[in-house]
This record gives structure tokens, C-alpha cells and sequence, in this order.
């Protein structure tokens, strides 16, 4: 089979440009990665077959530039670009650039991301299409519209960025008396992340769950999905755990909002992948909440339960491909786990931990996959996302997922900066989770999960390991003395050779 | 060679000699003979009673973090001829609060003089996308602020002294 | 689900033992690694909860003493012995004396293990069973017998260890002059590897295909089959490659061979997994050649494929369980495709490599497992298998799965000492494989495969590579010349001590 | 500084010189800007030209063994102002073979005197369970057998003389 492109761009950084070229170099497709003048050992740097500087750390000023990447694409004759996540992936103006550069975007037209983008629009799309989204605000302009809003909704609300994602500008309210200054943090956050400060009020739906269905579209007007991805274990409105089938969802549930989401898809002349984000109520009920136009973070739960390659068909859809697979075809098989390993320490409320990795242990064995975008040696750069790694565990059943989850996370070593590994190891053997009780608010109610536990017996393990470290460090340290000592120590040398004293 | 180990609240005394290729190691008059390898910097292989563990061992002055698999433990040592705890633990006077990550300073929340409560924000600093509040660890009164706004700091860089 | 033991030992040594360790950790059983001197450092003692020496590094004096092994079992309360693969795992003395001992052996009946490890007499017990098997002899007693058989069933004619396996004491025979010195060598290796110097001799059938099919059975009459792997791509007769499905075998072949081979279990009261291997004529005919008593290497790419962990179902089984699945819930999906990664020099008819690695780095994303059982800094021992780790690719097909394992080897780095993964590379883009062209004389036929080749691109690489390291070497020294030169030099202060000279 | 380098048949001329963090290699006038990073002991990440490799380079003596994912070229380098080829070429007399792996002699199959033919072998060595005999690399005759069966021998060790 030939392949789709000869050279790809990867406009993207860190594990997902590293997924990306992965899929291209199976494909027999070249790569060309870019890079900022932070990311020079970057991993996505030293697994292409090209690499191009294109600025300075910050990523106003590189990954975010589309003039920069458009001229390396021409300096290398990339024939398509694939965004990744975050970054320009959602920006209809790059897609825009794109097809005015005669160079494929590797994703969908721009009208579909444009209209799904704004989230106020997308809304508005979806309740024509008949498909239910939460109750919630036009773009506020000030803090006294706010309130009235928030009031007619009735509290609590959630504050989201109109042009956002992943939780960033986003803030939950429970008064009128911290609406005001929570409109700031949001409104700033957002302006600083998206370059667009508009906000908005939603109803914020008590213990829901983040249900989200995948869906592929084709430029020949079929489109289909695979399934749900749960994905309600957040901090900060961000995903930390997800998983693929949802414990709460049958077939079928899975038929009615796989269907639901097709529909959406279709109703913005979707092409290429893409996710319908929902919140499902405690009492079973299902809200639109966005369309990510976009690959997802968590997709390789998908791939694994469903025994697809969601990167590649993205590229052969944007070659012009039709979907090789109907539905029907599209079967699932037992489950999936990801947890996003993440630079930040838990117990600090995850604030981020950006470092230096002394050394990095990947796990092996069945049913395991490891997304890297870092590795031993490298400097994690604090300019960029703190994920450092994607650990996705298959089984049988959810109960196997996790028991795997459990063993692939005692095997993963990441040394010399503070992890999310231990946390991750908490939440796959507390009983809430393995009874599938989840909500987006997880973290709160069990808030142990944030803090490492004791266990007496590997305090012992502690001592005796701590006291053979200090007892060889200050073996070395006496070794040292003692050489220098029986020698007479440089000294003599140093005041021989200042004497002018030559044999 | 004799130290003294505290793990939370607890005090362990603790004498270690070499054997052959492995270590004796008493705690509190119990002994235990370890295969100790070191497989990296930082990073052992450790046999004892039959029992295996890797555990990687990051030493910050006196304070050893002590990692297995997903749990971690601080070891805190201190030569048994001194204090102990006492040594280990006595410190007064002012405090700085340093940056634990690197970043850009974005909001200076206190000034000198300010009276804050523990956890009360003093420093928001960006660092990885993210606002992150850099709270005060007791009660205290701000003695001097040491960054503005659009500053960048290092870790370790001193933010605040609190007194 | 209650785990089926609490304790397991694990009386094997690299990857297998890791393997069953990952297995048990997931099923929440603790394990007991057993070890010799030469793998203190091993990484099945890092990774198991316990761990305990057993004896000087030859396998004789270690990893094949019954006794030791169970008094570790004894000591440590493991109630099972898993035994892996090699080493006891064919040895029904070993079973009987587990349960004797009262252990449990995670393996089949030492009544079925002795009827069928014995290749003389399955094969009588084939035949009486009606399967097919190759024309062969009885045990040989000496030359003259050896050359009469030879004869009679006509060259060439392969000489195969009675008691063996995995190709040692195996050699083929294609005029009668060369009989006398192969069966002496023949007779030599079987002796030092199975301690019984009894061989026979085979019918030699040319362009045959190594099929061999996957069953498992429990200790209630029922038995299934996981369909066939194909494992022609061989050097000494030792399997390099292997692959699920074949590329030859069609759906109706497959429940054909697979119902012969669940047959041939239960001919011999067979329980737990086994292995029926089979050769595949070039005109389609199967001919029963041995039934591996044991897990195999090999085991991953139908794990892969059937979605199923044939460990756990072992360990499973030896508790007692019911096989969870009836032969229509297993249904294949997709491709896998092992390669050995073993520490020996292609270039040099895989002359034995060992030596201590340098560094490595395992491969990571979709569709890889990486099943390793050494590390950077390990010392590979000169006493055992040379295997270092298997690479498995999935994909959705077979050239998927051979792209994602060309991609999986050019990510896979071990550095330090000689490795078969550049001939794996050259194996997996070659148009004769990737054909499905396959037969045991595989390499015979394409000794190409054997050195690696050259692009005069790369030696450009390579000149700049080493200029560089070179330059910076050089920098290097004269940097601590020029260093010592400025000060004079340490001889002026040895001179000063030796003269007595004191600040 | 300036040196050749011999790649199978082909020699190439080379300079190389720093150019801030970057090298200038000269390959028989033709420069390049190379981005080379050392990430590891005998690792690098090499850009230049805008593509990307990670090799490692592992030498031994004059003799660098480059390897590039699945690819391997042994680059051997020599002083400019020596001979180059002839320099790193000339070889003559009793050539020693060496054992290529630490293992157990099983057979001797030569003694003092015996004439062979290239590929023909010398000595059956034992490792990794395997029977492997060490061929002559050329025809010659056997000046001496420098070990007996049963002995444990290192890499490098001496099993033959020729002449």
C-alpha cells in the first residue's frame, strides 16, 4: 500500500508529536518535527527524520507560530501537517493558512472547527440539531451580567473560556460574592491561553460523569463512532485518568449517544476525528458539552479497545481516504485504562514540578502501552504542558485494566522530579474506583488520594535503604580524607610549584 | 557507624558495619544483614530476609527520600553523637519561602509588613500553563518580598521572608 | 476475585520469569524468585517480592536442582511452582516431586508431560491416535543402525534428541558420510543439555513450515485451541520469528489443525497450556512433530491476537478453575508478529555475543510489547539462553504489524553488546517475508539477511558521527595535557614527597 | 584538526572545527554544520542539513562503530599526518586468534604445525549453551594452541597462533 504522504510536519511537541511520527513511519511516511530553542533534546526532535528550529522557548514565539511552521513546511516539502493537541490544533485560522499554502491539514475544515470551536456557537448548533446541552449563558461582558446569569441559571455555575479547552479559564462558582473575582482569574487565564478573553456561565451539573464518544468522519459523507471514553477523574477541569468502556454505559446507551454524537458530527460537516464531550447526570441523563475538533489526549484507550489506529486513519482521511470500516464492523473488546503521567505533585494540590529526569524505567509486558515524550537525562522544560508520558493498560475486563495499571505503575520509574506515578497507584486500588463510582468531583470526595499512605513495614525497608546510602556516602567521603591524608595532601605541590620549584 | 533515623514521628538508632559484600544493620539493638546493589546512581537493588526491593534514594542533605515502586518515605539521619531529632529539627527565626519550580512571577500578593495566616497566598507564579499560589507554611508577618511581577525565578529562588 | 494462590514461585531465570512474575502481581499473588550467583542483579529478583540464591551459576548446580528449588518453595510457603520455559519445565521428575512435596505445579500431569516429552514415544502415541507424523526411526544405538534407517527413509534426514528440545542435539544429515560425526555431536549436545544422549532420526521435509497450534486444557475434559502461530524463520533450528495467524492458513485449516492438536492433548490426559508443533509441507500436508509440554516462548503474539492471558490461565487452571472460555468465544483479531531479540552476531552465524550492556532503551507506542528481562548495566551471563527481551507488534493485519515491528526495532536500542536487531530490521522489510514466503531454510535461502547492508547516506552520517566523537576525544586529552602541562606537572610534587620536602 | 577516515573502500579527508555549540566537519571539502549533542555515554543526537539521527558511536582504538537504529558502519580514523589506509591497514606476521566471547573450550581441533585452510576450524568454544567453533580467518599454519579443552576463557583471550 502506498503511502498517503511522502513528508509530514508534526506541528506539536512532547508525547503526541512522538505518537504522531510513530503513525507516520509505520505508514512509510517521512517526518519533519519542529522545534523551540527549549526542545533542541527533545524526543520528537531525535525520532523524526527532520528537525527544524522555529524560536524561542515560549510558545507564542514557536509552536503557536503559523508562519514559521507554514515556511518549514515549504523549506521541507511537507505535503500535510498534523497539529496533535493543544497548541494550534483547534485554530481555524492555521487550517485556513494551511489550505491557502496548498498544504494538508491533517483534521477537519476549517468552517466544522470554526463552528465547533466557539463553544457559545457550538451550542447553539447543537440545540437546533436537537441534541440536549446544559443551560447556560450568552459570552458575558461584565460581572454584573454575570451575576444576573448565574442567578436565572441558579448556583452552582461553571465560568468556561469561549475559545478554551482543557480546563484552562475555567472556574466553578458557588456564590454571587466570588462570581466577580473568579470572572477575572477565567477571563485572564483565558486571554493568556487563547488570546481571547470571552467567558461564559454554564449550569454546573452535580456528581457528573465526563462521558465522551469518538467519532471519524470521511470527506465522502460517512461517518461513525467507537464507543465512550470516560474520563471523570480531573483536577483542575483536566483530565488525569480515563477509560474506555464507560463502567455505567451498555450497549445500548453506547448505540443511543454513539448515534448522538454521529449526528453532531454530521451537522457541522465534520471530517476527520473527532470527540463529542458530555456530562452524564446522576440521573442518567446526557448534555452536550463541546466537540474537541481534534485528536484527544486519552484516544489510545480507544485504539486499544477497539483495534484501531486512530492517527492513521486521521492521515488517510485527509488523503482523501474513504472509512474502511461501517459500523457494525467497529466491535469492541474488553477495556481500557490511561493514566497521563504528569510533573506535578499531588500532594501539593498538583502544583507543577518541572526538573530534570535522573532516570526513566518504562514497564513492559502484556497488555501495556507507554506513550513517552521524555526520557532519562532530559530536562522537562517549564515553559510547555506537564505531561511527561501516557500509560495505557488493556484487559479482559476493567478489573484486569486496573490490576495491570496497578503492576505497569510499580514498574514505572521516573527519578529526579516529582510525579503524579503514586497517586495514579492510589486511585487504581481504592474502592471507589474499582466499583466504578465516579464522578468529576472523585478527588474531592476522596481527598486521601492526594497524599502518599504509610505502610510500617516499608518504613523498615526506608531506614535500612537510607542507612546503606549514608553509610557508602560516608565511606567515600572517609576514603577521600584517608587519600589525601597518607599522601600529604596537594598543598605540598601547590606550594612547590608556587616556589618556582621544578625537578 | 552509629546514626540515628527519624521516619515521621518515630526515632530509630541505628549502627551499620560492612559483611563481605553485604551490610549489617541494627535497628533499635535488631539486626539485619542486607544485600544492598547499587544498579544506578541513586538507585538500589536491596535483599534482606528473603525480601526484594528497588528503591531509589535521593539524599538532600540529611534527608533521604526513599522511593518503592508507587510509596515514599523521607529518612531523616543525623549522627548519633549529636542531638538526633532535636538536631534535625531545630530551626527558628525568620523563614524564606522559596519557589519550588521554576516559572515567571505574575501577582505579588502581600507586602512587608502584612500579617498572613498559614496557607494564605503570598506568590502566584506561572509555570507549566498554570497559575500556581505559593501559599505561607504557618502564621506569620511578610518581613520582605523579593520578586515583582514578570520576574523569572529559579527553584530555590527566594520569594518571601516571613518572620 | 480472590486470588488463586498466595504465594508462587517462579524456578526460572530473564524474560519468562518476569513474564509470570508481571502475571502474579496482576492476580495479586505474591512471588518467590529463585537465582543463581551469576544473577543476583537479574531483573526477575529486582522485580519479584522475594528472592533467594540457589547455587553457583551453572544451571546444574542451580536452575536444575530439584531439591533446592523446593526448599526455597518450602521455606518461602509458595504454594505453586510456575517453571517457565527450558530449565525443568519439561521434566516430569520435577512435577512428581512437586507433588510430592505438595506444591503445586503449574503445569500439565507428570503422566502427560512424560508421554509426550519423550519424542519416541508420542509419536507412537500420535499414530495410534491417528495423526499423521514424519517417517522416522526408533532411539539409535550407534552408526551403522543409524545409517541403515537413514536409507530407508531416504536423505535428508534430520537427527533429533529424544529427550531435547529447541533444537540442541538437532542436526541434518544429507549424505551418509557426514552421519557418523553429526550423530556423535548430536549425541554429545543431548548429553550436555537434556543429560540423556538417546537421538533418532526424522524424514527431512524440504520447504517445510514450522505451524504449530496453541491449546489449553483444564482438569475437567475440557480442552480448546487458540488457533496456529507459524515460527519458520529459524538458525540452529531455534525459532527467531513467529508470527499469528500464519500467512498460509485459512479458517477451515485452522479449525482442522486446531481440532487435530486438542486431540493429541487429549490423547494424553493432557491438562494446562501446551504447544502441538507441526510441520507444513510445501504441498499443504501437516505432519505431527512434537507436543511442548510447557508454555512457550513464543506464547505473546496469540496472546495478542486472541485477546487472552495464557499465564493467568495456567496459574488459573492449576487451582482447579474451569476454563473460562468455550472454543467459540475465541476469536482472533488482527496480527502478531515476535522477534527474539538474543545477544548473538548474525554476521557471524549467530555466534553467542555476551557482554555487558551498555544501555537500552525499550521501543514504546501502539500495538508494542516489549517483554525484556535484562536492563542497561546488566551483565548478560555466559551460562544461559541468549535471549535479552521479545518484541511483539500487533496490527490490524499482517503488514501493520510488520511496519509497527520495523518502527519497534528502530526504536529499540542496546547498546554494548552484539544483537539480532538489525538482521530483525532486514527481515521485516525484506520482500520474501513480507510476502509470506516462509519455510524453515528461510535464512539458508536468504543469506543476504544475514549481514547488514550498506547506504552510501548513512556512511555519511557515520563519517560525521565519528569525526565528531573523535574531535571531541581529542579535545579532550589535550585539554588535560595542556591542564597538567600549565602546572608544571604532578611528577614535580611525587619528586618533592619522595625528597622528603614538607611546607 | 585534521584526520582520514576510512569507511569499507573509501577514504575521506576531514577537518573539523567548533562553531559555537555546533561542529564545521569538512568531508573532503564539502562542509557541513553539524548540531551534535552527546546525550548519553558514547550517544549522540546529530542534526544537520535539517535531518535528524540519534547514533551511537563506540570506539575502539582508531576504530568507530557507528550505529544508526538498525544500520552499523565501522569508521576508522587515522592522523592526517600519518599514512592514512596504509597506516591503519598495515598488518603482518603471526596473527593471534582471539576468543569473541567468554566461554569453555570443548575441542581443540589443531595442534602446532597443522596447515589450514581459511574457514576451517580451530577451537570449539562453549557459551550461552551453545557449541560454537572458532574458524581461521585466513589459510595458514598453526605456530601454537595457546589453550586445552576444559579451560574457561575471556574475550580476547589467545586460542591460536598462526603464521
Amino acid at each position: 500500500m502506498a503511502a498517503p504522504f511522502r513528508k509530514l510536519l508534526i506541528a506539536n511537541r512532547g508525547e503526541i508529536a512522538v505518537r504522531v511520527i510513530r503513525a507516520c513511519h509505520e505508514m512509510g511516511i517521512r517526518t519533519v518535527a519542529v522545534y523551540s530553542e527549549a526542545d533542541r533534546d527533545a524526543l520528537h526532535v531525535r525520532f523524526a527524520h527532520e528537525a527544524y528550529l522555529i524560536g524561542p522557548p515560549p510558545s507564542s514565539e514557536s509552536y503557536l507560530r503559523i508562519d514559521k511552521i507554514l515556511d518549514v513546511a515549504k523549506r521541507s516539502g511537507a505535503e500535510a501537517i498534523h497539529p496533535g493537541y493543544g497548541f494550534l490544533s483547534e485554530n481555524d485560522e492555521f487550517s485556513r493558512a494551511c489550505r491557502d499554502a496548498g498544504v494538508v491539514f491533517v483534521g477537519p475544515p476549517p468552517e466544522a472547527m470554526e463552528a465547533m470551536g466557539d463553544k457559545v456557537r457550538s451550542r447553539e448548533l447543537m440545540m437546533k440539531a436537537g441534541v440536549a446541552v446544559v443551560p447556560g449563558s450568552p459570552p458575558l461582558t461584565d460581572a454584573g451580567e454575570a451575576v444576573a446569569y448565574a442567578e436565572k441559571i441558579g448556583y452552582p455555575v461553571l465560568l468556561k473560556a469561549s475559545a478554551g479547552g482543557g480546563g484552562k479559564g475555567m472556574r466553578v462558582v458557588r456564590t454571587s460574592a466570588e462570581l466577580p473575582s473568579l470572572l477575572a482569574q477565567a477571563q485572564g487565564e483565558a486571554r493568556s491561553s487563547f488570546g481571547d478573553a470571552t467567558v461564559f456561565l454554564e449550569k454546573y451539573v452535580d456528581r457528573p460523569r465526563h462521558i465522551e464518544v469518538q467519532i471519524l468522519a470521511d470527506a465522502h459523507g460517512n461517518c461513525i463512532h467507537l464507543g465512550e471514553r470516560e474520563c471523570s477523574i480531573q483536577r483542575r477541569h483536566q483530565k488525569l485518568i480515563e477509560e474506555s468502556p464507560s463502567p455505567v454505559i451498555d450497549a445500548a446507551t453506547r448505540a443511543e449517544i454513539g448515534a448522538m454524537a454521529v449526528k453532531a458530527a454530521m451537522a457541522c460537516g465534520y471530517v476527520s476525528a473527532g470527540t463529542v464531550e458530555m456530562l452524564r447526570g446522576a440521573n442518567g441523563s446526557f448534555y452536550f458539552m463541546e466537540m474537541n475538533t481534534r485528536l484527544q489526549v486519552e484516544h489510545p484507550v480507544t485504539e486499544m479497545v477497539y483495534g484501531v489506529d486512530l492517527v492513521k486513519a486521521m492521515i488517510e482521511i485527509a488523503a482523501g481516504a474513504k472509512l474502511p470500516w461501517t459500523q457494525n464492523q467497529i466491535v469492541p473488546r474488553g477495556h481500557a485504562i490511561e493514566c497521563r503521567i504528569i510533573a506535578e505533585d499531588p500532594s501539593r494540590n498538583f502544583m507543577p514540578a518541572p526538573g530534570t529526569i535522573r532516570a526513566l524505567r518504562g514497564p513492559g509486558g502484556p497488555g501495556v502501552r507507554y506513550d513517552g515524550g521524555v526520557y532519562g537525562g532530559f530536562t522537562v522544560p517549564v515553559h510547555y504542558d506537564p505531561m511527561l508520558a501516557k500509560l495505557i493498560t488493556w484487559g479482559a475486563d476493567r478489573d484486569e485494566a486496573a490490576a495491570r495499571m496497578t503492576r505497569a505503575l510499580d514498574e514505572l520509574r521516573v527519578d529526579g522530579v516529582k510525579t503524579s506515578i503514586a497517586f495514579h497507584h492510589r486511585v487504581m486500588t481504592h474502592p471507589a474506583f474499582l466499583a466504578g463510582d465516579l464522578h468529576t468531583g472523585f478527588l474531592e470526595e476522596h481527598p486521601e488520594l492526594l497524599s502518599p499512605g504509610t505502610d510500617p513495614w516499608l518504613s523498615e525497608v526506608a531506614v535500612l535503604a537510607a542507612a546503606v546510602a549514608h553509610f557508602r556516602r560516608s565511606e567515600q567521603l572517609s576514603l577521600r580524607g584517608t587519600k589525601s591524608g597518607t599522601s600529604g595532601g596537594s598543598s605540598g605541590w601547590k606550594r612547590g610549584a608556587r616556589d618556582g620549584w621544578r625537578p | 557507624m552509629k546514626f540515628k533515623a527519624c521516619v515521621g514521628e518515630t526515632d530509630y538508632e541505628i549502627v551499620v558495619t560492612r559483611l563481605d559484600a553485604d551490610y549489617v544493620v541494627t535497628i533499635d539493638g535488631v539486626e539485619h544483614i542486607v544485600d544492598a546493589r547499587k544498579l544506578e546512581a541513586d538507585f538500589y537493588s536491596i535483599l534482606y530476609e528473603g525480601k526484594s526491593y528497588e528503591v531509589s534514594v535521593e539524599s538532600v542533605g540529611a534527608k533521604y527520600l526513599v522511593r518503592h515502586g508507587a510509596y515514599e518515605q523521607i529518612v531523616e539521619l543525623a549522627d548519633a553523637s549529636r542531638g538526633g531529632r532535636e538536631e534535625l529539627r531545630k530551626r527558628s527565626g525568620p523563614e524564606s519561602i522559596d519557589s519550588v519550580m521554576p516559572g515567571k512571577v505574575v501577582r505579588v500578593l502581600v507586602e512587608p509588613g502584612t500579617e498572613v495566616q498559614a496557607g494564605q497566598g503570598l506568590v502566584v507564579i506561572e509555570a507549566m500553563k498554570m497559575e500556581n499560589e505559593i501559599g505561607a507554611p504557618r502564621a506569620g508577618r511578610v518581613k520582605s518580598v523579593d520578586v515583582k511581577p514578570g520576574q523569572n525565578v529559579e527553584t530555590g529562588a527566594q520569594l518571601v521572608v516571613l518572620e
